[in-house]
């Protein structure tokens, strides 16, 4: 995300499930949407039978989407960004680029083009497996069908270079002109229900709520918007410098248990709390469970016992049942933005509490609940007014409790090609006010960066996040950073571009004002608060300004390192220290011939702790595998059916079933990463709470995923590292 | 049996081999390929059985049932039973072994007659769980019957090979049809006797394997369908004999119970009935 | 009253078995019995198909004619359903069956089979509509209630249509109809694509 | 499951028995499950074979008094609508969400079983603890005693920094929020979720 929110403003998916029923072409890239998210599926399809729209999957291995496709694209797993960029050279090679949209509305073209014409489609056909034909046919029905919508999921970020990639990509619709217009834009699937409403509430380790950094700034906005005293919050740091350093992730947080690598904390981690968190979706799984029983204190909180409770064996591990959220009501926000309110169904069973009730007994504990509760008093809707009160940033203000529910009840007034309600008391509104939503008033805006509309209306330009303007380092050349003349929205008071507001009220800008008189003004005058800039191609913070490849760390091509090789150590990366050139070897691929991708299966989600103890899930999935192409198979004398061990290069191995088929190329295995309850060949299944172990067990895909973690997010690359595979 | 058995196996897997050759190139072709995923060749044998079951089975039954006690009430009346004296010299026939046997076997086999006919004609009593038990019993008696006639077949299979004179015996219908008292062409055991003894074994044994194949509903379909068709038709035929040897052992020949329980036969009984008999 | 008919479009089937979860959780069916179920052609291949089956409600049906204990009828709207409580498990139906629909549950004594279980078109069985008796046998009754069957109301692609035969026929039509011209005159979309 | 799919549906390697719904194929490799049916009591065949069809007329509620609960499926980020059936305090059934605007009713096989996460036996009941290796029952107070006092020690000792939490893509926003929150006034940065990765 961090890669697409430094190109044009917001992270996010740009456009809706259902404005897909607009689009001409779609490409997806990385992502299986049959099996991840089937329901958006009736979108896909309708757009590909009713306006012959061409569906084109690209990917390693030829899924349920694949089947349902018109273009498969085999591609070699962690080589996206080279055929995407590659793609890019074509179309700009052939003139198809919007030329009109890039004078406008896009910074750091010629540079970008410049960086981009090293990949030509034979090129791309000696990195990626792609045939040069096929690079060019993909760039003609891209180029052809106007718009196309552009979908990825974890296939295309979980790499070292994964920031790259979700840049190339961005970069493909902004030549193409894709973005702002219904039927184009990234549409960026996300994997949990509310993985979009968290994110944006930033449970992260290196930002506040609403994307506001861990800047000095930010703080001092959070405590005026809880309430508390800045140095109240101070006081509850260490020292002040940790309140503003990045912390451990969810990826690499185990490396500050272990020690094993060099961590830049005062500490290392001692307790741990697991709140709603399968653990068996972390790479290297073998070293999470490690460090989980070296851990002082281990909090498990969930409705079913994860794997986590089952690979801790050690005394000081709780489990606190939490209820369902069917059982407890909040919003929740999906895929397109969209926020929905998620009432309570039921009370929660007998024994479970709800998840606000557990964390208001632990605040109540530790004895900050007075502060921590100050403008909280009816759960959750006082708690949704304190994120419409703080969370301008990403327009989270408009979406009152009482708005959300008035949408769910109305919920058959909405249009289902739009998305806005015809008639009923939400007249107008877009369906769940997709964020931003400046006002109570404001409908919610269904496409973002889309100039067509007023503000007012759901219309928005590029956001003005980085600057006035800004002089390339590669080509010395100086670009305004703000959108042409002409640009605008309608009804806009300036005819082009224009920076963030700020000053309406003194000394604040549209972000921090409180009194959110500077989101209306702005709003008023038919302008963004956030002004009307350019999408970047360059940006000019990461390590790589323009998306280029690098081969995966572990690369099935040694020949191809040298030429593509990977970034330079990164001492202190989230905490810890992060190896990427000294991991890089072109030996590995002798030792470790097979590229281990991992994904997900229709029936299961996640770690599974929740659809292996449904009893008719576990009944469809009952087995985990491992995907073998007959031919690779037969090759090494296995058969159908037989137990495999995978073993990865960090000597993590699993054993499991070999499930031939040609899904997968010959150099490819594949596993579905939701099984849990077995480790390294012993199973678990007696270290469960009696009648709680789930109705399958199966090896986590994630003991054998390979080290590797993305350079700015550090997002863990799973889909390309290296595996051997033997007889069991 | 087990040769059409064997080869409509064969012509299956033949099938399913073509049907799943590849991936279907149109739509056409896919319906085509769940066509034969699905439903196989129903028109071979799923349509054979639907049609047989529906229009066949039942009636078979119904006529076996009725036509042969009705046969034989006539001959009884018309003809009237042998009665020979049992006064005279005994000859010891069969050991106590043999005749536990035996009798085991019957008891098995009237069961299985009976809870059979039950099945088939479950309609009539209402179905449900008399059903339900009637084919658990059906199970345990042929299991207990099964059992019994292996080492019936293993002590009896010398003399119940064909001979030359059973031809001679079929022809007079081995003098059942006459008043009269004639020495017929038999031995120790005369051609009906050895056409039950050969149908209840051989016979018994195909009706096992695919009464398996029925109860537990292994194996494919066709197999399935197969096994039904065949285990109706034997079965018919095994009920009708069942029949003749009812009768034939209560009523047509006076005393020849008791020689099943004594293990004895009286020797003027022989002399007319199994002539050749070298005891 | 219509005939009720099953249509699975295999254009947009895309095997994520929701069908077969909808009708088992809605119908509390044990484990090991599918009413109905998706199955695969060409796997990992293009062309790979998948098309989702049941219990189609066959007109002459051949399970009604080999029931030995004619437990299995159909009504006037063309729904099959049967009466568990006189089904004795003798599998026939199973063995006429061209779609090999019926089910039967195990863990009798020695290993018998159970009463045959089907796909009820969601309309209940014999005995008096909404009782506690005719759920727990056979399920839900949505056509009594007027809804569609479970599985092809939670399709998540609408790929698998049930109700009256005009309906879904005129449904599948139009589809049909679209996909082979885009959203202008017929035959444009393929004929003229790239202009 | 694998095995079934070979079975069933590979055109790959050999396939032996054709497709069938029979439910041997399924328990076949599934034996853990297979649920006994209770015997069915007798009972002789009566009028009741005479067929029946619903007119409209004859439409009325399967489940009296119950009402309906709009929720949102907690599966993937589609965002599918739910419509509960409740009746007496009990989630009766899943009914069909066909008038929402993204998902029309559609549901995949997880979202089918949505009301599974609710009546699941796999639920755990209990706050426990393992104490010399063994999972112990203990009261929501005594084990948000204990926590809060070991936490408490931690933080003494090591600093806010020796605590991590992982919280979750899978709770409301507002809690998530209250995840976030919770982290900045303990003290540390050292708070993540499902998202990074």
């Amino acid at each position: 995300m961090a890669g697409v929110a430094n190109t044009w403003g917001y992270g996010a998916m740009t456009n809706s499930l259902n404005d897909m029923r607009h689009a001409q072409a779609m490409i997806f890239i990385g992502s299986n949407a049959a099996e991840a998210h089937p329901v958006s599926m009736q979108h896909i399809l309708h757009a590909k039978e009713v306006n012959n729209a061409p569906i084109i999957v690209v990917d390693p291995r030829f899924t349920k989407l694949a089947a349902k496709a018109d273009e498969f694209v085999r591609i070699r797993p962690g080589t996206d960004c080279i055929f995407i960029m590659g793609l890019v050279n074509e179309i700009i090679q052939k003139g198809w680029e919007d030329k009109e949209f890039i004078r406008t509305r896009v910074a750091g073209f010629p540079e970008m083009a410049a960086s981009c014409s090293q990949y030509s489609p034979e090129e791309v056909e000696n990195v990626t497996g792609i045939p040069a034909a096929q690079t060019r046919k993909v760039a003609k029905i891209l180029a052809t069908n106007r718009p196309a919508s552009l979908t990825w999921c974890m296939g295309g970020t979980q790499h070292h270079i994964g920031s790259s990639i979700t840049r190339a990509f961005c970069i493909l619709q902004l030549v193409l002109g894709n973005m702002g217009k219904s039927g184009g834009g990234t549409n960026i699937f996300r994997g949990h229900d509310n993985v979009q409403g968290a994110t944006d509430m930033c449970v992260l380790s290196h930002t506040l709520p609403g994307y506001y950094g861990l800047k000095d700034g930010s703080w001092k906005h959070w405590c005026r918007v809880w309430d508390v005293e800045y140095d109240y919050i101070v006081s509850r740091f260490k020292e002040k410098k940790w309140m503003n350093a990045k912390g451990f992730t969810l990826a690499r947080w185990y490396e500050g248990v272990l020690g094993e690598e060099k961590i830049e904390q005062y500490t290392p981690i001692k307790a741990m709390i697991q709140w709603g968190c399968g653990s068996n979706s972390n790479s290297q799984y073998d070293r999470v469970v490690r460090a989980y029983n070296k851990l002082d204190l281990f909090v498990i909180i969930d409705p079913f016992p994860t794997m986590a409770a089952a690979t801790c064996t050690s005394d000081n591990v709780y489990l606190l049942p939490c209820s369902s959220q069917y059982e407890t009501s909040g919003s929740v926000t999906s895929t397109s933005r969209q926020i929905q309110w998620r009432h309570k169904i039921v009370e929660p069973i007998n024994g479970c509490r709800d998840d606000y009730s557990i964390m208001e007994e632990l605040v109540k504990r530790l004895g900050f609940a007075d502060k921590f509760y100050k403008n909280i008093k009816e759960v959750p809707e006082d708690i949704t007014r304190e994120i419409n009160r703080g969370t301008l940033t990403i327009g989270y203000n408009g979406q009152t409790p009482e708005r959300i529910k008035k949408h769910m009840e109305n919920w058959h007034t909405f249009d289902i090609e739009t998305l806005q309600a015809k008639g009923g008391p939400c007249d107008g509104d877009y369906f769940g006010m997709p964020w931003p939503c400046w006002t109570e008033e404001h409908p919610g805006t269904p496409i973002l960066y889309d100039v067509s509309k007023p503000v007012a209306e759901g219309g928005l330009p590029f956001r003005n996040r980085f600057g006035m303007e800004h002089t390339y380092e590669m080509s010395g050349r100086t670009e305004n950073q703000l959108a042409a003349e002409g640009v605008y929205n309608p009804g806009s008071e300036v005819k082009g571009g224009y920076p963030e507001f700020k000053d309406v009220v003194p000394g604040t800008n549209w972000k921090t004002d409180l009194s959110q008189k500077t989101l209306k003004e702005a709003v008023r005058r038919g302008m963004a608060p956030f002004g009307n800039a350019r999408a970047r191609c360059v940006v000019w913070t990461f390590p790589d300004q323009i998306p280029i490849h690098r081969e995966p760390l572990h690369s099935p091509r040694p020949d191809l390192i040298t030429r593509y090789p990977t970034y330079e150590d990164k001492p202190n990366h989230f905490r810890v220290f992060t190896r990427y050139k000294s991991e890089q070897s072109p030996d590995l691929a002798g030792k470790f011939p097979f590229v281990l991708t991992t994904g997900r299966m229709v029936e299961h989600m996640g770690g599974g702790a929740e659809t292996r103890s449904n009893k008719y899930l576990s009944e469809l999935q009952p087995e985990m595998y491992a995907e073998v192409n007959p031919r690779t198979g037969h090759n090494l004398g296995l058969r159908d059916g037989e137990m495999i061990w995978i073993e990865s290069p960090e000597g993590g191995k699993v054993k499991v079933k070999a499930f031939f088929t040609e899904r997968v190329d010959e150099h490819t295995i594949f596993m579905p990463y939701h099984f849990g309850g077995v480790l390294m060949g012993e199973s678990l299944a007696g270290n469960y709470p009696a009648g709680h172990a789930p109705y399958v067990s199966g090896e986590p895909a994630n003991v054998c995923t390979n080290y590797g973690y993305d350079i700015v997010t550090q997002i863990q690359a799973t889909k390309d590292g290296l595996c051997k595979i033997s007889r069991a | 049996m087990k040769k059409i058995l064997l080869s409509g196996l064969l012509l299956f897997l033949a099938m399913t081999g073509l049907a799943i050759a590849g991936p279907p190139e149109t739509l056409t072709a896919a319906y085509q390929q769940f066509n034969a995923l699905f439903t196989g060749e129903w028109q071979q044998y799923g349509q054979l059985f639907t049609g047989l079951q529906k229009d066949l089975f039942p009636r078979l039954f119904l006529l076996v049932i009725t036509i042969v006690p009705v046969f034989f009430f006539l001959h009884y009346v018309a003809i009237g039973p042998m009665s020979f004296p049992h006064d005279g010299k005994q000859v010891y026939c069969y050991t106590l072994f043999v005749r536990i046997i035996h009798w085991l076997a019957a008891v098995s086999f009237s069961l299985l007659v009976l809870t059979g006919l039950l099945v088939i004609f479950a309609k009539l009593l209402g179905g449900g769980s008399l059903g339900i038990w009637a084919r658990i019993v059906h199970l345990v008696t042929a299991v207990i019957f099964s059992a019994s006639v292996i080492p019936m077949f293993l002590f009896w299979v010398r003399e119940m090979l064909p001979a030359v004179h059973d031809l001679k015996w079929m022809l007079i219908m081995g003098g059942y049809l006459s008043k009269e008292q004639k020495a017929v062409p038999a031995g120790k055991f005369n051609a009906g006797q050895k056409m039950w003894f050969w149908l209840a074994t051989i016979g018994g044994a195909v009706m096992a394997v695919t009464g398996y194949f029925l109860y537990s509903h292994q194996g494919n379909i066709d197999t399935l369908r197969l096994s039904a068709i065949i285990h109706n038709v034997l079965g018919a035929a095994m009920v009708a004999l069942f029949l003749v040897h009812l009768y034939m052992s209560l009523a047509a020949i006076k005393g020849s119970l008791r020689s099943m329980i004594s293990g004895y036969k009286a020797e003027a009984e022989l002399k007319i009935l199994h002539p050749r008999f070298k005891y | 009253m219509g005939r009720m008919k099953f249509l699975c479009d295999i254009e947009r089937c895309i095997d994520c078995s929701g069908c077969v979860v909808a009708c088992k959780e809605g119908n509390h069916i044990p484990v090991g019995v599918n009413r109905r179920r998706v199955i695969t052609i060409g796997q990992g291949q293009p062309g790979e198909k998948s098309i989702s089956v049941a219990c189609m409600h066959c007109s002459d049906a051949p399970c009604i004619a080999v029931c030995p204990v004619d437990c299995i009828y159909q009504r006037d709207d063309g729904i099959v359903l049967h009466d568990k409580e006189a089904c004795i498990g003798c599998g026939y139906c199973f063995m006429a069956c061209p779609f090999g629909a019926p089910q039967f549950p195990g863990g009798q004594v020695f290993g018998a089979r159970g009463a045959m279980d089907k796909c009820t078109f969601c309309a209940g069985g014999p005995e008096e509509t909404f009782s506690v008796k005719e759920r727990k046998l056979y399920g839900q009754n949505r056509i009594a209630e007027g809804k569609v069957p479970l599985c092809a109301a939670m399709c998540a692609t609408k790929s698998l249509l049930a109700g009256d035969a005009d309906e879904i026929s005129d449904v599948y039509r139009e589809r049909v109809f679209k996909r082979g011209s885009g959203a202008n005159a017929w035959g444009w979309g393929k004929a003229y694509k790239d202009k | 499951m694998a095995q079934r799919k070979i079975r069933n549906s590979s055109s790959v390697g050999t396939t032996t028995s054709r497709v069938t719904l029979n439910p041997k194929v399924a328990r076949r490799s599934f034996l853990k499950l297979s649920a006994a049916t209770a015997a069915l009591t007798t009972a002789a065949m009566t009028t009741r074979m005479t067929a029946k069809a619903a007119s409209p007329a004859a439409v009325k509620k399967a489940y009296p008094d119950s009402k309906m609960v709009r929720s949102v499926c907690t599966h993937c980020a589609v965002g599918c609508g739910i419509n509960a059936e409740v009746q007496n305090g009990v989630w009766v059934r899943q009914e069909v969400a066909q008038d929402h605007p993204v998902s029309r009713g559609g549901y995949c096989c997880k979202g089918a079983s949505a009301i599974d996460m609710v009546t699941s036996e796999k639920r755990l009941k209990h706050p426990m603890k393992r104490v010399n290796g063994k999972w112990q029952k203990l009261s929501w107070d005594t084990a948000m005693d204990e926590i809060a006092a070991k936490m408490t020690a931690i933080r003494d000792n090591d600093g806010p920094d020796a605590l991590h939490l992982n919280g979750s893509a899978k709770v409301s926003t507002e809690m998530a929020y209250l995840q976030r929150k919770f982290a900045a006034f303990w003290g540390s940065n050292n708070v993540d979720h499902q998202a990074r990765i």
